[in-house]
C-alpha cells in the first residue's frame, strides 16, 4: 500500500504525497470512451501546471466486439514537475474499465503498481471474452500489484437514479466517474473539464449534466471511501513561461502549414488520400479553409501528389499526406517534381511495415524509401520531427526548403509523434521566419532553367505570366533552356546539377546539436521519434557522468554539413532507430564511422531501458 | 477579344514537331493553334497538360504554358491546377491509352467532378510511342506486337465510359473533318465543366486506317451520324435514313418511301438532357449495325469543382470575417499561460 | 453436389469477426456462407480476394483460400490467378472505395476484360476503416471529418460506371433483404464472365441509414423496383406503378384506374439485351424522381479472358504439334556452329 | 587512304588486308531500314566465325521527319577474330546515308577514320534540315577523315531500272546496295541475306529480287571502282565450339524464362505494360504460347505486377517486366509480395531517368530503388545480368530463388545489354540446372508458414489443396500459424525473418568471380553493363603487366558471402558504374571498404578508356 506523506487538502482526511512524476494508463474498451478520458486529464494536468506527454492505442478495428481484446482502447500520459519528454516506459498507474483491457494492459505494468477496476464488467462472459479461464481478481494473478476493485458501472447508475436518461445512456457515463476518482487522487480541479462538458453537450444539457454530476460522484467516491491512503500531488513543472497548448503532431503539422502558408504569401493545396495515421492532417486542414487552404481528397496516392505537384506549377505550396503504402504509390511523380524542379512537400506518417503491416502502429522503417525510393538519380530533401511540436516547425522548414530550392521535401513523421502529444509553447508570429516568395516575371530577364548562381535552384515561373510561356516535362532537359535535350553531356550535367543542389542544401540548415559533452566515448544520434527518450536516456548518463551525449537529426538529407566532425569526436556513435538500421546504413556510407544500432521493431516507441542499458554495455566495454 | 489581335502564330511554339509524317496529329494541332486566338484567352493564360504518348507531345508545340507529365495522371496534375488557379484556361491532351488504360481512374474521376477542363483525347487505338501494342479501345482480335494471336479484351467505348462515369459534356469528332473539328473543339471550350471529346486520329503507322470507313467519302455519309441540337438523327448520302426508338431500343429507318417512316418519327437530338441515359443510347450506336455519332452527345451545365472548391473558401473567409489570424489560430484551443 | 453434402460451417472459419457490431457487413457474410454448400464446389477451390477496408476483411471469415491484398488492387491479383487457374471459383469482395476510388481503373479493366470472377462491392456510400470520409459513392454536399463544409464531387452511380465499362452482369441487392442478396448472389455466380453486385450495406458507425429509405418498410415498397427477367417494370405497394418509355426517356406511371396506362404498356425487364443502352437507362432510375432498381440489370453471355486466354495457349500447342522442347526453342533462329 | 596489305580474292583484283577487329556504324535516317542492315552484316559475320558485339541505336521518336536529326538512326557492331565484349567505343567505319546522319554521328569518330557516305541525299533541304549551313562534303568538315562518297540512291535506281516498282519503293532498296557494298569491303558471302530476303518478301518476290539486285550492284561496284585500294579481312575468331545464334538481351530473357519454366515444370504468367526498353519481353514471350507461356497486357505496371502475384499465389511463375517508371509504380505491390512470402520476377529494364529522362538510353540508376524502394524493411533479391547472353542465366537463377525461398528478385537489366546482341554459346538443355518445385499438400503436416530451418523458407500452397485452405495478406502474420497478429515481439520476430531469409541466400549462390591477379593494387567491381568494357579494360592491363583485377557482381542482394574477404586482397577498389555510385554506397555502406567510383550519367555505355584512364591514374597515385 501507498505511503503516506506531507501535504493535505481542506475536503479530505487524507495527506498528500508529492510526487516528481507519474504515469497513468487509461485502458477500456472502444466503446468506453478512453481517448476522451484521457484527454480531459491531460488537459487539466497541462492546465495545473505540468509538464505532459501523452500516448493513444488505438485498436486496429474500427470497433471491434464490446468486450474483446480486439477492442481494447488505451491511453497512457506522463505528467511531472521536471521536463518530460516521452509518456513514459511503464505505467504507474492502470485503470482497466473491464476485463479484456486488464488481459491486454497487464504485460505493460511492473509489479508493485496500481491498478484500478471497473470490477461491474468482470462477468463470466467478459471474462471469457478476454481470453481468461478463472476471474482474475479472485485467482491470484493480481496478487503482486496493488489493486483497488470499485465497482464503477454500478456506483455511476446509482449516482443517475433519478435521471431520465435510458440505461444506456446512464452506463455510458462512467469514464467520468473514473475521472472523478483520478481527479481526487490527483488532487486536480474539475471546472476544465466541466466546461468542457456543458460546451460539448450544449445541445442535450441533459447529458452534460449527468457526465458532470458521475464526475463528481467519482471524486466523492475518493474523499469518502477508505481505499486510499493517500492522494498524490504533481508539482507544476519549471516551465519556460509563455502560453501553452496540446498538440498533436498531425496537428502541429497541419498548424505549421496554415503558418508556412501565411509566412510565404502562397496558398496551400494539400491534395491527398485518407490513410492512417495521416488522415487527421487532412482533416485539420480541411477546417482551415478561411487561410485559403484547398483540400483535395483524390481517388487515390497517386492522384493526390499529381494534384499537389499541378498546383505547385501553379504557384501554391503542394502538399501531399500519406504514410507508408502511399509514398510507395507517389515515387513516380515524385521523381516528375525531381526533373520538374517544383517546389513539393511530402508527408509520410510511418507506421508498421512491409505492405499493410501493422497500420496502427509507429516505425521508422521507411528512411531509406524516402532517400532512394524513386528510379533513376532522384534527390530530394528529407526531414524528421523530432517530437509531435517540432511538426510545426519542420512544417515551416520544409516548405522554405521547398520554395527556396525548387525541391520536393519528404517529411518523416510517424504514427507515434502523429496521435501523441505534448505542451508546446505557442510561438510569437513575428518570431517566425520570412518566407516570402517572389516569382519569376518576364522583366527579370531569366528563362525557367537560369539558376540561381548560388543555390542552383531555378526560378519559379507561373503560368498565367507574360512573356514566359514555356513548357515543362519529365524529359531530361537543356541545362540552358529547358528545352528537351538528349545530349550525353548534357544530361550527365543535369544529373550532377540536380545533386549538388540539394546537397548544397547543408550549408542552408542548423548545424549539428550536441546535448552533453562536446567530445567522449559514446555520442547517441538519433532522428524522429526516439527523440523524447534519448533525451531521458541522456539525463540518466548526465546524472551519473558517464561520457555520453546526443545528436537529434532534424535534417537527413542532406545532413548538416558539420555533422561527420561532431561525430569524429566520440569514440562511438549509437543510433537507435525503430527498424533494422536504416540511419546506420546511411551515416556508414557517407562517413568514416562505424555507429552500433540499437534497432527495435515492435510498432511500439523505446523505453528509456532499452536505450540505456546496451549503451551501459558499450561503455563498459560489454558490447 | 479583338483586342488581343491574336494569330494562330502567337500560339505555336518555336519547337520542331516531331510526329510521324502523315500522322493524324498534325491535323488536331493545326486545328488547336487555329481557333486558340478566337478564344479571348491569352496564350500566357493557357495551360495545355498532357500525359505520355506520342499526343503528349503536344503542348510542346503550342506557345503556351505547357506540362509534359507522366503516363495517365495528366488529369491529376489539371486538378490540382486548375482548382488552385481557376483563372487559367486549362487544356489536357491525352491518348487512347494513356487516358483509357493506365490514366482511366483518373480519367473517369475527373469526369465525375466536373472539373473546368478540356479533354482532347486522339484515339488511334493504339499504342503508338511504344510502337504497336494493342490499346483499350483496340477491337477485339487485334493482332500486334505484343498479340500475336489477336487482342482478348473487348474494348472501351469511350463515350460510354465517360458517360457511365456522369460525364457532363461529351463529343466526338474525327481528325480528318477539321471543320467539324474545330466546331466540336470550340464547344467543349464554350463548356463549363469537364469537356471530353474523342478524336478519332489515324495513327499511320502502326494502324493505318483504322477509321477510314468514317472518312472514306465513299462510306462516310452511311457510317457517320451529324449530331446537331435540335434536328433529328438523319443521315445517309440521300438524308434518309434517321434513328428512331422502338420501345427502349433505337433502331435506323428509311425516311419515306414505301413502308417508310416520317421524318417526325426520327429522334430529335437534345444534347441537354439532364441523365445521361439518352447519350449513352447514342453512344452505343457502332458501325456496321448503326452509323457512328459525332459532334456533342451530351452538354449539360453542373457547378465545377473549382468553382465550387473556390466557393467554399470565400465562404469560409466570409464566415471568419477577416479575423482569420495566424497568430489567432496558433493561440486558439485549449491553451495555459506559464508565468 | 450431393456428394460434397457441405453446410455453412464448412465455409465458416475460424477467425473471431471483427466488424462493429450492427454492421451491415455481418448478414451479407452469413448469406455467401449459407449458399457456398449449394454451389457444389468445396471450400478449397474457392479463393475469396479483397483489397483493403472493412470489407477487405470478408476472406479472413471464410473457410476457402483467401487473399487479403492492398487497396484498390484485387481484380489484378484476382485477374492472375483466374487466368492462370480457370477452374478455381474466384470471389472479389471489395468496398465503395477500394473499388471505386482507388481501384476504379482495376474496376473497369476487369469488367471489359470479363474475367470469370464475382464481384461483391459493399457500397457504405464512406470510408469506414479509416473512420468515415466520403468516398466516391456520397451523396454530394456530404458532411465528413475531410469534408467539414460539404463534398463537391457528384458521386458515381456504381452500376452505370459499370455498364459504360462494358460489364456483361450487371446488378444490385441490399443488405437488410436477404432472400433477394442470395438470389442475386446465386445469379452472379451462376453468370459465366464478370458478374458485378453492388450491394447497399449499412455502415452503422459512420454513415447511418444512408439507405433506409430502400430498407424500412414504410417506404421501400415505393423506392424499390424489384427486376425479374421478362416480367414487366411494376411497383408501388399495390402494384400499381410501372415504368414507361416516352421515346427514349423512362417515365414513372399508375396502372389503371382513369387517366392510367394498361399494365402491357410498361416496360417489360429484358435482362439480355445485347447492348447495355437499356440496363443503362435502368441504372439510372434513381431515388426520389424514380424507385431504384434492384435484381439483375444486364447478364448477358460473352467469351470470357480467362477462357480465350487458355484457349489462345491450347491452340498454340496444338499448332505447334507436340514439336514444343525447349531444346529446339534454344536452337531456333539463325544459327551457326562452330567446330 | 588505306594501306594495301596482304592476301586476295578471285573477283577482284585489290589486295585483302587482314584486320583482328572493325568497328562499322551504319547510321541514316529512321525510313532508310539502318536496324536491318546491320542486323544483315551481323548475321552473316557471325556466320563468317566473328565474334561480335552490336548496338543499336534508336532515335527517341516513332518517326521523326525524313532528314531530320531526331529521325537518326544508328547501329554499331565491333566484330573480330578475338573475343569481343563491347560494340567497340568509336567506329573505325561509319555509313552515313543522309546529312543528319553525319552531323550526329561525326563527333563519335575520330579523324582519320572512313566515312561512307551516301552523296544522293546532300541536296541543299537536307544539308538544311541536319543544321549545316553549308554543304559538309565541299567545306572542309571532313578534310581530316577518309571519305569515300558514293551516289548510293542513284546507283540504286540505275540498278532498278528495269524493275516495275514504283520510285519509292526503288528509293527504299538502297540501304542494300550499301551492304553490298561493304559485303565485298569485308569480303563476306551474300548468300545468308539472300536467304533472308527471299523469306521475308516470299508474298512479294519482286521486292525480294529488287533487293537482292541491289545488293549484287553495290557488291560490283566496289569491284569495279577503283576507290578502295583493299578489301579486308576479318578472320573467323578462336570460339568455344559448339552451336550459337546471336541474342539480345530481352531475347535472351524471354528465352530463359521460357527454360525456367521447363525446368521447374511451372507455367509461366507475365503480367506487364508496354515500356520502352522493355516491351520486347512482352513481344516474345507472347509467342511462346504454344510452352504454356500466358502474356497478359494489362491496364497498368501496378496492374502487371498484380496479376502476376495473383498468378504466384495460383502456383505459376508470377513475372511481371518494365522499366524505372514502373518499378516505381509496383513497388507497393511488391511489398505485399514479400510479406506474403510469394515468388515474383520483376525486370527493370533500366533506362536513363529521373522521370521520364531519357527513355531510349541506358542508365544503371535504379540499383537503389531496386533495393530500398520499397516502404518498410522489406528486402528482395536483386540480380543484374552481365551481358545479352547472361540474361538466359539470370533469368534462370532468378526463378531458382524466387521459388525456393518464396521472395520477389528483382533482375536489373537496362537499356545497352536489352538491345545490344551478342553471339551466344546455346547450352545443351541437360546442362541446365533442376528447377522443380513441390507444392505442399495436407499429408506434408505443414501450415502455410511451417519454415524450412535449412532456406527459412514457407511452403507453396497452392489454392485448390484440400485440407489447406488458409488465409493470407498484408497484415503481419503470426510466426507458426500465418494468422494475422498485432504482437509487437512478434512483429520483430517476422521482421528479421524475413531478412534473414534473404540474407542467407549468400550461401546458395556462386563465390565472387576474379578475373587477373588474385591480389594486387586494383579491383575492378562491377555489375551489370558496363562488364564487356570492363572486360577489355582488363585484358589492356593484363598485357601491360599491372596489378589489376576485375570481380563482376550477378548478385547484388544479397551479395556473394566471399565478397569482403577479395576485396580485402586490393588496395583499391573501383566502381565503375552508369549512374553517381550507387553500387558503391552498398559496399561502403556493408564492407570495410571505400570504393573509389567511376560514374558516367550520359544515357551511354563506357568507353574503354573511360575505365583504363582513371584506373592508370590510381595506379600512378595520381587520382
Ligand atoms: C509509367 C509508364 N508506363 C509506361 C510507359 C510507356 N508508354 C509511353 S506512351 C505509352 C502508350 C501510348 O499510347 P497512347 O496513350 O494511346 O498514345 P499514342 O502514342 O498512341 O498517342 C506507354 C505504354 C511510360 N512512359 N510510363
Ligand atoms: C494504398 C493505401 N491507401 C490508403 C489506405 C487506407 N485505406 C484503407 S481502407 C480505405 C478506404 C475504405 O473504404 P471502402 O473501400 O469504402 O471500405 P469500407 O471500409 O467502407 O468497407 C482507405 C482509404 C491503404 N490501406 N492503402
Ligand atoms: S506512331 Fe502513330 S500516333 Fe505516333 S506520331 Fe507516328 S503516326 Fe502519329
Ligand atoms: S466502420 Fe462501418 S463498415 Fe466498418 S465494420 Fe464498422 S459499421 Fe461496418
Ligand atoms: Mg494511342
Ligand atoms: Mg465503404
Amino acid at each position: 500500500m501507498v505511503e503516506a506523506g506531507a501535504g493535505s487538502r481542506e475536503d479530505t482526511a487524507r495527506p498528500s504525497q508529492e510526487l516528481e512524476s507519474v504515469v497513468i494508463r487509461f485502458a477500456g474498451d472502444s466503446g468506453d470512451g478512453i481517448q476522451l478520458t484521457g484527454t480531459q486529464f491531460t488537459n487539466t494536468s497541462f492546465i495545473a501546471g505540468n509538464d505532459l506527454s501523452t500516448l493513444p492505442d488505438f485498436p486496429a478495428e474500427i470497433r471491434a466486439p464490446a468486450g474483446s481484446l480486439a477492442g481494447v482502447s488505451g491511453f497512457q500520459l506522463q505528467l511531472s514537475s521536471q521536463e518530460v519528454h516521452t509518456p513514459g516506459d511503464t505505467p504507474d498507474v492502470l485503470v482497466c474499465m473491464n476485463p479484456a483491457a486488464l488481459k491486454v494492459n497487464l504485460p505493460l505494468i511492473e509489479k508493485g503498481k496500481v491498478i484500478l477496476l471497473n470490477t461491474s464488467t468482470f462477468n463470466s462472459a467478459n471474462i471469457k471474452k478476454a481470453g481468461y479461464e478463472e476471474n482474475p481478481l479472485e485467482d491470484g494473478t493480481l496478487d503482486d500489484y496493488q489493486v483497488f476493485p470499485v465497482d464503477i458501472t454500478a456506483l455511476t447508475l446509482g449516482a443517475l437514479e433519478d435521471s431520465d436518461l435510458s440505461q444506456k445512456e446512464k452506463t455510458r457515463c462512467k469514464n467520468f466517474f473514473a475521472l472523478g476518482l483520478l481527479y481526487w487522487l490527483y488532487n486536480r480541479k474539475m471546472d476544465t473539464t466541466e466546461q468542457w462538458l456543458n460546451k460539448k453537450f450544449s445541445k442535450a444539457p441533459e447529458l452534460a449534466a449527468a457526465n458532470i454530476k458521475v464526475m463528481h460522484a467519482g471524486y466523492n467516491y475518493g474523499v469518502t471511501t477508505e481505499m486510499f491512503a493517500s492522494t498524490y500531488e504533481v508539482k507544476p513543472a519549471q516551465i519556460q513561461p509563455g502560453k501553452y497548448r496540446n498538440v498533436t503532431g498531425n496537428t502541429a503539422l497541419s498548424l505549421g502549414m496554415v503558418a508556412a502558408s501565411q509566412l510565404s504569401g502562397l496558398p496551400v493545396f494539400l491534395g491527398t488520400y485518407p490513410i492512417t495515421p495521416a488522415s487527421d492532417i487532412l482533416h485539420d486542414l480541411a477546417r482551415f479553409k478561411n487561410f485559403g487552404i484547398v483540400t483535395f481528397q483524390a481517388e487515390d496516392e497517386i492522384a493526390g501528389v499529381c494534384s499537389a505537384i499541378g498546383a505547385s506549377y501553379g504557384g501554391s505550396i503542394g502538399l501531399t499526406s500519406t504514410s507508408g503504402p502511399g509514398l510507395a504509390l507517389k515515387s513516380e511523380a515524385m521523381g516528375l517534381a525531381v526533373i520538374m524542379e517544383l517546389p513539393l512537400v511530402v508527408v509520410d506518417v510511418q507506421r508498421g511495415g512491409p505492405s499493410t503491416g501493422l497500420p496502427t502502429k509507429p516505425e521508422q522503417a521507411d528512411l531509406l524509401a524516402a532517400m532512394f525510393g524513386r528510379h533513376g538519380e532522384c534527390p530530394a530533401v528529407v526531414l524528421a520531427p523530432a517530437t509531435p511540436a517540432d511538426c510545426f516547425d519542420i512544417a515551416i522548414e520544409a516548405v522554405r526548403l521547398a520554395t527556396k530550392y525548387m525541391t520536393p521535401v519528404i517529411i518523416l513523421s510517424d504514427g507515434f509523434i502523429a496521435n501523441s502529444s505534448e505542451a508546446w509553447h505557442i510561438p510569437e508570429v513575428d518570431t517566425l521566419p520570412d518566407l516570402s516568395v517572389r516569382f519569376t516575371v518576364a522583366e527579370d530577364g531569366k528563362g525557367p532553367f537560369t539558376r540561381d548562381p548560388e543555390t542552383l535552384s531555378r526560378p519559379w515561373i507561373r503560368p498565367g505570366t507574360p512573356g514566359l510561356t514555356h513548357r515543362v516535362g519529365g524529359l531530361e532537359k537543356d541545362f540552358n533552356t529547358g528545352n528537351v535535350s538528349y545530349d550525353p553531356d548534357n544530361h550527365e550535367k543535369m544529373i550532377r546539377t540536380r545533386a549538388a543542389k540539394v546537397a548544397g542544401i547543408a550549408k542552408d540548415i542548423e548545424p549539428a546539436q550536441v546535448v552533453g559533452p562536446e567530445s567522449g566515448d559514446v555520442l547517441i544520434l538519433s532522428w524522429g521519434s526516439p527523440a523524447g527518450t534519448v533525451r531521458r536516456a541522456l539525463e540518466v548518463f548526465q546524472k551519473e557522468g558517464a561520457s555520453v551525449a546526443g545528436c537529434h537529426l532534424r535534417h537527413l538529407n542532406p545532413f548538416p554539413a558539420d555533422l561527420g566532425q561532431v561525430m569524429a569526436k566520440y569514440r562511438h556513435v549509437v543510433i537507435p532507430e525503430m527498424n533494422l538500421g536504416q540511419l546506420r546504413m546511411l551515416i556508414t556510407a557517407n562517413y568514416d564511422v562505424r555507429p552500433v544500432g540499437i534497432n527495435k521493431v515492435k510498432g511500439q516507441p523505446f523505453r528509456v531501458s532499452e536505450i540505456v542499458d546496451p549503451v551501459r554495455r558499450l561503455l563498459q566495454g560489454v558490447h | 477579344m479583338e483586342a488581343l489581335k491574336l494569330t494562330k502564330k502567337d500560339f505555336t511554339s518555336d519547337q520542331d514537331v516531331r510526329w510521324c509524317p502523315g500522322c493524324g496529329d498534325y491535323a488536331i494541332l493545326s486545328t488547336v493553334q487555329k481557333i486558340m486566338p478566337d478564344l479571348g484567352v491569352p496564350p500566357h493564360d493557357v495551360v495545355f497538360v498532357s500525359g505520355i504518348g506520342c499526343s503528349g507531345r503536344f503542348p510542346y508545340y503550342m506557345n503556351t504554358y505547357g506540362f509534359h507529365s507522366i503516363h495517365g495522371r495528366a488529369p491529376g496534375f489539371a486538378t490540382g491546377l486548375k482548382v488552385s488557379r481557376p483563372e487559367l484556361s486549362v487544356w489536357l491532351v491525352s491518348g487512347d491509352g494513356d487516358a483509357m488504360s493506365i490514366g482511366g481512374n483518373h480519367l473517369i474521376h475527373i469526369l465525375r467532378r466536373n472539373v473546368d477542363i478540356n479533354i482532347l483525347m486522339f484515339n488511334n487505338r493504339i499504342y503508338g510511342l511504344t510502337k504497336g501494342q494493342y490499346s483499350p479501345t483496340s477491337e477485339i482480335g487485334k493482332k500486334t506486337k505484343s498479340t500475336p494471336m489477336g487482342s482478348l479484351d473487348r474494348p472501351f467505348n469511350p463515350l460510354s465510359l465517360a458517360l457511365g462515369a456522369g460525364a457532363s459534356f461529351v463529343a466526338r469528332a474525327v481528325d480528318r473533318d477539321l471543320g467539324h473539328l474545330q466546331e466540336v473543339i470550340r464547344a467543349a471550350n464554350a463548356h463549363k465543366g469537364t469537356s471530353f471529346v474523342e478524336i478519332y486520329q489515324n495513327c499511320n503507322v502502326f494502324n493505318d486506317g483504322a477509321f477510314s470507313q468514317f472518312t472514306e467519302k465513299e462510306t462516310k455519309d452511311d457510317t457517320v451520324l451529324y449530331l446537331e441540337h435540335g434536328k433529328p438523327l438523319i443521315f445517309g448520302k440521300n438524308k434518309d435514313k434517321g434513328i428512331v426508338m422502338r420501345g427502349a431500343h433505337p433502331e435506323v429507318v428509311t425516311i419515306g418511301g414505301e413502308g417508310g417512316v416520317l421524318e417526325s418519327d426520327i429522334v430529335v437530338h437534345d444534347e441537354t438532357v439532364p441523365t445521361p441515359h439518352y447519350a449513352f443510347m447514342l453512344s452505343q450506336l457502332q458501325y456496321p449495325k448503326f452509323p457512328e455519332p459525332v459532334g456533342v452527345l451530351r452538354s449539360v451545365e453542373q457547378p465545377t469543382y473549382d468553382e465550387m472548391a473556390n466557393e467554399q473558401i470565400r465562404r469560409a473567409k466570409e464566415a471568419a470575417n477577416g479575423s482569420s489570424s495566424l497568430e489567432k489560430l496558433l493561440n486558439s484551443g485549449d491553451t495555459w499561460t506559464v508565468e
